[in-house]
């Protein structure tokens, strides 16, 4: 927390001796404030936080491209003449236990191809998805323990 | 068009330079104040003890600013202070002529009357529930619509008044409340729809909402389909803020439900700020139309009249006469507009006074014989002579006073009203004023002898209730005998007010001081 | 209006007004002996009006006054002639005698001060009536007489028969009220005259007027209720529900005798045409006779002095509406001489029904020796009513006679009317007086003896009064008869009439009407019944169609509001939108002005398309078959204005719009969660198509009234000053904003109060539930 | 040359986000039942939108204006997962049955009785 | 004006071409049903096509600045998608395919909650 | 409506809208927005956080109940229009601290506070309906 | 450009007066949101339109450079926006209070203010 914070900080200070408070300039002195914490990250006890950041920004970038391959693939389906549909609700035991992770998880999983999350169980064990081809359920939560459930394990533990 | 940023600013140009004096504000004060009070209420909404401390206070203020707008304006001609300092007609103005001043000026002293009624009659839960500030940002509204010299800015008072008004009539949530509210709630906003829709169509007529610059463009723009559409639309929209027939059917349905000393505060106040508005905007803007729908308007107001009394007639729950009462006496102010004459105009204007007086002492009667008896049921309601000869007396004169029968307040401008009405050959108006007249005593005749003179076993039980209710009373009681008794001084202001009307010179002098265009 | 003041009078007007506010707390302190004090004040009065005698028996008419209400050219002024002076003097006079005789009347009644006070009101009321020369001022308190004959006549409130006849009263001499009203307004109007000297003085404007008819026949309405005449008499006997003072001093003396002073007083400006010497007569007449016969008819005995009342404002009325000088003389002299004998009559009735228990004339009998002062006085009263010498009674009837002799076919009828008149009014006078007190002794509820010296000496001092003024007619004439005359008839008349008879016709017809008196009297319980079975064979009268108009009227009104006012709000909110429609419709359909036929909008696709999808989303409000399309549907429309502002160049109103649209929905959402509505519109198809017309004509209307607008042109002004001064002197880029918190701030102040005020009130109406659940904690409300 | 580059580039963006938003739309058109159109409207309004909200940031010059389009971009991936998700879970727990044509329905016998009391 | 100028203005025309075919099936759905969850999904999906049609239109004017409009937007858009689905979820079970046309014949709750007097 | 996945995330979502409410309602005096949207927006938010996490949190969130909220909105644009008094200006004149006051977008001014007014009734109306509807759906 | 709007808002108007003469108070409520959106349309069509060029002045200038949409319509449209939002949700809850508190969402079923079978006043006196 107390890098992250030093990094706003480094901000607003950027923005003040330049003069100039728009969200531009605030933008970029957080950068270079995010520059100068690294020089000194050994000293402030900030390296977890950039290895986070990198860890993140990888969720975030599979994250944009199974988005961008699941909004391919529906368009594929619904453009195709014949939808050829095996739709339906199977269950997702979870690794994850923490409110902020499932939620994670969840909304990740509706973003993707051909899944939708509809509901977590009351113990918070088992996620319900909607998968749009359910006829292979297991391979289905494969993809999803390797995908995005180690990232987020990864990025957040 | 673009200019350099820096370039010199002229500000005389846009903005008054002249300094305001501190006495001008008697002009804003009227709705500042109920504003200021009514937030400072809610945000002590849950010391309920405190809201009379604060309410009653910020009316007085409002009536004593409305006391000295009145004397200001009769000593100096219209008021006017335009907001923001912009000159008019760029900024609102508020602009106090006698017609306003007058109406503002009654209206502010039964509101405290009526404020002060309800610290006994509304308990802990209808204070909590927002009483107080109702009251407050109603009077807010009635105040700004009588002062106000945008009529843009009038639609944005009459809503103020007509939410509030909704708070006030749920106020309690009974049945009876619910559904009449109902229908009020419906019925009033087509009718303020109605206004907007009328303001829409002026503004893309003149390009302009100040008061004053419409009625002084409108002479260019006579007779023609689109000014009589909408002198037209303005006279249903208004008509049926006033409860005219045949657009009158929310006030019947639903000013016998809410807590009797609301009901006092509209059956006063509201329709005659739908009267005010017809005057300013059918006199003031479209005196041509006016004459034009005078027969309209006359057939109207007969109507009114009429059917206002025979519904009073028909009715067993004294609140219910009273909300039929209200309408006849719209339908005798209707008269004085579609007379249009200065006399019938300052008749309809006297009349308005009156009525807003007597209208809202009735319901406090209505409220204070509900206290003795625990009803409004004209079947089960007797014995008050005996119980209450103090009380007995008041409803007399108020009675004698909504007849229009001396010593009352009522007599004067129904004489004003049926003489302007001869002199002008509409004698269906003075026949229609007199008639309703003569069924009203009918009506309240049978109602004081039921309700005071009969005696029975097997009717309500009559109890002794407090004093203070009767004294309120007779804080009302007193204005009305003695505008009865000495209607001089009403009189001379109806009749300023309706010159102001008629001949808006020095309305425009005293919004455009330097006379033409800037 | 030019005025000498005279502060005397003005008092000596207000000074009833002041009296009866003293009277219940004099009551308090005196008891029934504050009578004494409170007959001071009309006395005093009396003693005031005598000074004018003088001056007004040498020709004088005396106005003077003070400005009122100069707005509308009201005065309180007054005019003294021989007319109203003596009016002034009988009810000043004869009201002191009432005061006394309320002292014994009501002794020891629990609200005798209230009483006192109602009396003094009403004398005050009728004393300003016959002195006041302003219209206005004249009907004002010609009202207030009505008004507190109203309270008189009700007193005795806890009696439904009373209230009955307070309201009967009030109905009908206050719809004479309005008439009289809209005739003095009238004739105002034709004349240019607020007063009766004015009027008076103005020759015969009225007459020549072509208003005249409206005029008369207005003023007569107010004369002829008040003096109740036919087919107005009803209310009259009925007001004998009051204590007996009042009405001994309102059917007598004074309030009944208003319409007969306004007849008198309209006279000279009025009188002397064809209609008025038709009408009054007419109406005289028959009010003379139906009185007579009712009177015959009666048993009560304040009942039958009542119609012999009705009867004699009928003679009144005849002899006012003939005109001639010896008409008006002895209307002069009836009208005295019969509020001293009726007046006196009535205090008898009152004291045979306080000592004895009761009115009824067939109960009782031989009260001549238990109570020889009343006894006398009645017999003396009823000798100046049947017209006997040597009472005045006996002057005013020569006269009568003198006035209707004639041989015109009119004349004829007149005559008869009178000697049938005088005749029934005779058998009933001597009845009232000679039933009670002669004859056996009867038993009566309860035992009577003389009562006290307030209740007898109000009748003996009128009884003898008659004599006294027949006895002394020579100065009668000079100070009252012959100035009354004069003002009656406009010209100087003189009356030279005495106790001594003449010889001749009128002595004939006296002799006449005594026969006819005696055979009347004597068979008096027979004609009695005949009466009573003639009118049970009629069943119905006026005084039944009262009763009957009253229910009439209150259950057509209640037909009537229940047709209009019928509590179903679609049918209210279609006359509204009809009339908004012909609103917008009638004057381009007048004007003939429909805006030109516009060109075919040029808008890109995509402008289209919003419109379109706003439109589809309207048609789906309507056609969806539950309420939640409808709702999604509402959102559709609602998102599509706001594109459309968008797309019009009005960020914020694009912005605002579509925040308040979907907040629209997300309250119809939540609200929705509990309200489980009807889904269908269970409109029958005919409903559905004349909506669907209204609709349309509105929609229609809307659309072309906006096409004229939009077709002129436009006015910049506002507009352009915003841009111009938007961001130089208010420091604002987007002029909208500033408009809203700088240019037109104060709407925005008031658009934020109303929405405090409906957050308020919708918390109101959530949080409020009566009985079932009570007021919430306030726990979890911080 | 940047002017060129961010023309082309707004060009191309809206031209498939439209092109996405359209499929989506044809998705919830011809998709069976309301948890299949979740998966059109949930996926490809997101694209669709946010690529032209993109389109946007590279379109104008207004470092503030563009960073505030991906604020929305960002902001529309936060909320749409969520209310996809809510409004199937709503529709699940108040019974709207999956298509008839679907493979399994595991939640069947796993949803509590309290599921709904919330 | 440059090439890619008009390319990009042709790509907006086309844009706003397909984004109006959307529109349309959007609101075809709305009005189709059948169930309340499709319309709702379908105002959902509206909102999301409108916030492509600001952006479009904002760059189609140079007026960016909307761009505070498409936020807003998605954010009260969720809130009403999220209002709707709270409604659906209260609403209970449907006994049939089309839940909205069942009637409901019990007396409604207030009835039993606040008895009459 | 207490779901893991939006009972997480709401929270989140409430405080970002509240400050995009703020920067709204600052800059609207030269773009679009300002106090009545900005309002609406941060209404908006509550509403979310209500349905999502229960009203009593959101009321304890807010301090004050939200009505004395709005009445303290109204109060700031009534004073803020009465403060012209003291300058002998009419009513709801616009005051202008000394330029450069704070080197920010948007100047400090009678006009801004009359703004924030209409910010905060429109806060505290529009989240006393959706709590005042929200809590009668859960009890 | 003000044709297409004026023939649009004839039939807000005409769907909105459609919906108010409902006997059924949803449906009366859908109407009363309509009709706002038709006044607020009106409104401004008649401050006359322009396409696409907001009120707002451009940083650097003091006046605005070109003609730009009128904004005092759009300022008016603004405030009639909220004050009839505010108006609409009071009658939303009123009328869901009315319902629960009546048992009734026909209004000819709404009867207690002023019942069908009201009792004449006395007929005595
Ligand atoms: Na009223
Ligand atoms: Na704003």
């Amino acid at each position: 927390m107390i890098p992250y914070l030093s990094n706003i900080l480094f901000a607003l200070v950027w923005a003040a001796i330049t003069g100039s408070f728009t969200l531009a300039n605030i933008v970029v002195g957080f950068l270079l404030g995010a520059i100068a914490l690294y020089l000194i990250r050994e000293q402030v006890g900030s390296l977890g936080y950039f290895q986070r950041a990198v860890r993140v920004a990888s969720l975030g970038l599979l994250f944009l491209y199974e988005l961008a391959l699941s909004a391919w693939k529906v368009a594929i389906l619904v453009l195709s003449p014949r939808m050829d549909l095996k739709p339906g609700i199977f269950a997702y035991p979870l690794k994850v236990d923490r409110d902020f992770e499932i939620t994670m998880l969840a909304n990740l999983i509706t973003l993707t191809p051909g899944t939708l999350s509809v509901d977590v169980s009351e113990d918070r064990r088992i996620l319900y998805v909607h998968a749009i081809d359910a006829s292979d359920p297991d391979q289905t939560r494969r993809d999803i323990a390797e995908g995005f459930e180690r990232k987020i394990l990864e990025a957040f533990r | 068009m673009a200019s350099p940023a820096d370039a010199p600013i002229d500000y005389a140009a846009a903005m008054v330079t002249a300094p305001t004096s501190a006495a001008d504000w008697i002009v804003v004060a009227p709705v500042l104040a109920p504003i200021l009070l009514g937030a400072v209420l809610l945000m002590v909404r849950h010391k309920p003890v405190l809201h009379p401390w604060i309410a009653l206070p910020g009316l007085a203020i409002v009536l004593a600013s409305t006391v000295a707008l009145v004397a200001r304006v009769a000593a100096e001609g219209p008021l006017v202070m335009t907001m923001g300092g912009w000159l008019p007609p760029f900024g609102i103005s508020f602009a106090a002529d006698m017609l306003g001043s007058v109406l503002a000026m009654t209206a502010a002293f039964v509101a405290l009357v009526c404020a002060a009624v309800a610290v006994r009659d509304i308990d802990t839960t209808g204070r909590r529930y927002g009483f107080y500030p109702f009251v407050m940002l109603l009077m807010a509204g009635v105040e700004g619509s009588f002062l106000t010299g945008d009529i843009f800015n009038l639609y944005v008072w009459f809503e103020v008044f007509l939410i509030s008004s909704f708070g006030l009539i749920v106020l309690g949530s009974e049945r009876s409340q619910l559904d009449g509210a109902t229908k009020y709630a419906v019925l009033n906003l087509v009718a303020t729809t109605l206004f907007l829709i009328g303001t829409g169509y002026l503004y893309g007529i003149f390009g302009t909402l100040n008061m004053a610059d419409i009625a002084r463009k409108a002479p260019g723009l006579r007779e023609t389909a689109p000014l009589m559409t909408l002198a037209t639309i303005y006279l249903l929209a208004f008509g049926m803020k006033a409860a005219a027939f045949p657009v009158n059917f929310w006030l019947p349905a639903s000013y016998h439900t809410p807590r009797i000393v609301v009901a006092a505060l509209f059956g006063g106040l509201l329709t005659k700020v739908g009267i005010y508005a017809l005057l300013r905007t059918q006199v003031m803007f479209f005196p041509v139309e006016r004459a034009v729908l005078s027969d309209v308007i006359a057939w109207v107001a007969v109507a009114t009249m009429m059917l206002g009394v025979l519904g009073a007639l028909a009715q067993s729950d004294i609140r219910r006469v009273l909300g039929f009462l209200v309408i006849s006496g719209i339908g005798v102010m209707l008269a004085g507009l579609a007379l249009g004459t200065p006399a019938g105009i300052s008749g309809a204007v006297v009349y308005a006074v009156h009525s807003i007086i007597v209208m809202t002492a009735l319901y406090l009667l209505a409220g204070e014989i509900a206290e003795r008896t625990g009803g409004y049921s004209l079947h089960d309601v007797a014995g008050l002579y005996r119980v209450s000869p103090a009380l007995a007396a008041a409803a007399l004169l108020l009675v004698l006073s909504v007849a229009g029968l001396p010593p009352g307040s009522g007599l004067w401008p129904k004489v004003m009203l049926v003489r302007a009405s001869l002199e002008e050959g509409a004698g269906m108006l003075a026949f229609a004023i007199l008639a309703s007249g003569f069924l009203i005593t009918i009506a309240m005749g049978r109602m004081f002898a039921l309700v005071f003179w009969r005696e029975g076993e097997n009717l309500a039980v009559t109890r002794e209730a407090r004093r203070e209710g009767l004294l309120l009373l007779a804080v009302l009681v007193a204005p009305a005998i003695a505008i009865g008794l000495w209607p001089q001084p009403l009189i001379a202001l109806g009749d300023a007010a309706a010159a102001g009307l008629l001949d808006p010179s020095s309305y425009l002098g005293a919004v455009f001081p330097q006379g033409a265009q800037p | 209006m030019e005025q000498s003041s005279d502060a005397l009078t003005f008092f000596a007007l207000l000074l009833p007004f002041a009296a009866a506010a003293v009277a219940p707390l004099a009551t308090r302190l005196m008891g029934h002996r504050a009578a004494w004090l409170l007959a001071l004040a009309p006395a005093l009065i009396f003693l005031h009006f005598t000074t004018f005698l003088d001056e007004v028996s040498s020709g004088a008419t005396i106005t003077a006054g003070y400005a009122w209400i100069p707005a509308l050219g009201v005065d309180f002024a007054w005019l003294i002639d021989g007319l109203s002076l003596t009016f002034a003097l009988l009810i000043t006079g004869i009201g002191a005698l009432i005061v006394l005789y309320s002292g014994g009347y009501l002794k020891g009644h629990e609200h005798q001060g209230r009483f006192f006070s109602f009396i003094l009101l009403f004398m005050g009321a009728m004393l300003g009536l016959v002195v006041s020369d302003n219209f206005l001022m004249l009907f004002v308190f010609w009202e207030l007489t009505s008004i507190t004959s109203f309270l008189l006549i009700g007193f005795d409130h806890r009696r439904e028969a009373s209230r009955r006849a307070a309201i009967q009263a009030l109905a009908v001499t206050g719809l004479g009220g309005l008439s009289l009203l809209a005739g003095l307004l009238v004739v105002a109007g034709v004349t240019g005259e607020m007063s009766l000297s004015g009027l008076l003085g103005s020759g015969g404007a009225m007459r020549d007027s072509a208003l005249y008819a409206t005029a008369l026949v207005l003023l007569l309405g107010g004369a002829f209720t008040k003096s109740a005449q036919f087919p107005f008499h009803f209310w009259l006997p009925n007001a004998m529900e009051a204590p007996t003072p009042v009405s001994a001093y309102l059917h007598s003396a004074t309030m009944v005798k208003a319409g007969v002073y306004l007849v008198m007083r309209l006279n000279p400006a009025m009188g002397d045409t064809v209609m008025w010497a038709t009408i009054l007569p007419l109406f005289g007449g028959a009010t003379l006779l139906v009185g007579g016969v009712l009177a015959v008819r009666q048993t009560d005995l304040k009942l039958m002095l009542a119609y012999t009342t009705v009867a004699s404002l009928g003679l009144l009325v005849m002899l006012t509406g003939l005109g001639s000088e010896h008409a008006v003389a002895a209307a002069a002299l009836y009208l005295v001489a019969h509020s001293m004998f009726k007046g006196a009559l009535f205090m008898v009735a009152g004291v045979i029904d306080h000592e004895a228990g009761t009115r009824d004339v067939t109960k009782v009998g031989g009260l001549r020796r238990l109570m020889p002062v009343t006894a006398s006085a009645a017999m003396l009263a009823a000798i100046s009513m049947g017209g006997l010498p040597p009472m005045f009674g006996f002057l005013a009837k020569e006269e009568i006679y003198y006035a209707t002799a004639g041989a015109t076919p009119w004349l004829i009828l007149v005559t008869l009317a009178a000697l049938a008149g005088n005749a029934l009014m005779f058998a009933v006078g001597f009845a009232v007086a000679i039933k009670p007190f002669f004859g056996v002794e009867r038993e009566t509820p309860k035992h009577a003896h003389e009562g006290p010296v307030l209740l007898w000496l109000g009748p003996l001092a009128l009884a003898v009064a008659g004599v006294a003024t027949a006895l002394f007619s020579n100065v009668v004439h000079v100070l009252v008869s012959s100035p009354m005359a004069t003002a009656i008839g406009g010209i100087p008349a003189e009356i030279t009439i005495s106790v001594v008879p003449h010889i001749g016709v009128p002595l004939a017809l006296s002799l006449l009407t005594i026969v006819a008196g005696v055979a009347i009297y004597r068979s008096i319980d027979r004609l009695r019944e005949m009466i009573a079975g003639m009118l049970a064979a009629i069943g119905w009268g006026p005084d039944r169609g009262f009763d009957q108009a009253i229910r009439g009227l209150i259950r057509a009104s209640a037909a009537i509001t229940s047709a209009i006012h019928h509590g179903r709000m679609d049918v209210y909110m279609g006359v509204t939108f009809t009339a908004t429609a012909v609103a917008l419709f009638a004057p381009m359909i007048v004007y003939g002005e429909l805006p030109a036929w516009p060109a075919f909008p040029d808008l890109p696709f995509y402008e289209w398309t919003i419109i379109i999808i706003a439109l589809i989303g309207l048609a789906a409000i309507v056609i969806a078959k539950d309420r939640l399309t409808a709702i999604v549907s509402l959102g559709i429309q609602g998102f599509a204005v706001a594109v459309i502002f968008m797309l019009l160049g009005a960020p914020d109103l694009s912005f605002t719009q579509f925040m308040v649209e979907t907040l629209s929905v997300v309250i119809l959402a939540l609200v929705m969660t509990r309200l489980r509505l009807d889904p269908t519109d269970h409109r029958p198809l005919g409903e559905k198509l004349l909506d669907m017309a209204i609709a349309g004509t509105c929609g229609l209307g809307f659309t072309l009234m906006l096409l004229r607008v939009t077709q002129g042109t436009f006015d910049r002004t506002l507009s352009d000053f915003f841009e111009q001064w938007s961001y130089t002197i208010a420091h604002g880029r987007n002029i909208v904003n500033v408009i809203l918190v700088d240019f037109r701030g104060v709407d925005t102040l008031g658009e934020i109060a109303v929405v405090m005020i409906a957050g308020l009130a919708i918390l109101a109406l959530i949080r409020i539930r009566p009985r079932a659940v009570p007021e919430p904690k306030p726990g979890p409300e911080l | 040359m940047i002017d060129f580059a961010q023309n082309i580039l707004a060009g191309v963006l809206i031209l498939i986000g439209s092109a996405f938003t359209l499929v989506a739309a044809i998705g919830i058109l011809r998709l069976p039942d309301v948890y299949s159109r979740a998966h059109a409207a949930s996926k490809a309004g997101v694209v669709g939108s946010g690529l032209m909200l993109i389109a946007l940031a590279v379109f104008t010059d207004d470092l503030a204006t563009a960073m505030r389009a991906l604020a929305g971009v960002a902001f529309f991936i936060l909320t749409a997962p969520v209310s996809t998700h809510l409004l199937a879970k709503a529709s699940y727990a108040a019974g709207f049955r999956l298509w008839p044509g679907s493979v399994r329905d595991e939640m069947a016998n796993g949803l509590s009785e309290n599921e709904q009391s919330d | 004006m440059s090439a890619a100028e008009s390319f990009r203005q042709f790509a907006e025309l086309v844009a706003l071409g397909l984004l109006s075919l959307a529109f349309l099936a959007t609101v075809l759905r709305v009005i189709l049903g059948p169930t309340l969850p499709d319309r709702v999904l379908a105002l959902d999906m509206l909102v999301g096509a409108a916030l492509g049609f600001i952006a479009v239109i904002g760059i189609r004017t140079g007026y960016t600045l909307y761009v505070d409009i498409a936020i807003a937007l998605g954010l009260v858009g969720f809130l009403a998608t999220v209002a709707f689905a709270r409604f659906i979820l209260r609403q209970g079970a449907p006994s049939d395919e089309s839940p909205e046309e069942r009637r409901d014949d019990a007396p409604p709750r207030a009835k039993s909650m606040e008895p009459e007097t | 409506m207490r779901t893991v996945i939006f009972g997480s995330i709401a929270p989140y979502l409430t405080s970002l809208m509240v400050l995009f409410s703020v920067f709204v309602l600052l800059r609207g005096h030269n773009e679009p927005g300002g106090g009545f949207i900005g309002g609406l927006i941060a209404a908006s938010a509550f509403a979310i956080y209500g349905i999502a996490c229960g009203v009593s949190p959101v009321r304890r969130a807010l301090r004050f109940h939200p009505m004395a909220i709005s009445g303290a909105g109204l109060l700031t644009s009534a004073l803020s229009g009465l403060v012209s008094l003291g300058y002998a200006t009419p009513f709801l004149t616009g005051l202008w601290a000394p330029e450069g006051f704070m080197g920010i977008e948007f100047a400090f001014s009678s006009v801004l506070f009359f703004d924030i007014g209409v910010y905060l009734v429109v806060v505290g109306s529009i989240t006393s309906i959706a709590l005042a509807l929200e809590e009668r759906e859960s009890d | 450009m003000e044709t297409a709007l004026s023939v649009t808002v004839g039939c807000f108007f005409a769907i909105s007066v459609y919906l108010l003469l409902s006997k059924h108070v949803i449906r009366i409520m859908l109407g009363v949101g309509v009709l706002g959106n038709a006044v607020n349309l009106l409104i401004f069509t008649n401050g006359r339109l322009l396409r696409e060029v907001p009120p707002i002045i451009a940083p650097g200038m003091s006046t605005p450079a070109m003609e730009i949409a009128n904004p005092l319509p759009q300022a008016l449209v603004l405030t009639a926006i909220v004050i009839s939002f505010s108006l609409f949700a009071f009658m939303l809850v009123l009328a869901f209070r009315a319902y629960q508190s009546l048992g009734t969402d026909d209004t000819d079923g709404m009867r207690v203010a002023e019942p069908a079978d009201e009792k004449l006043p006395p007929l005595g006196y």
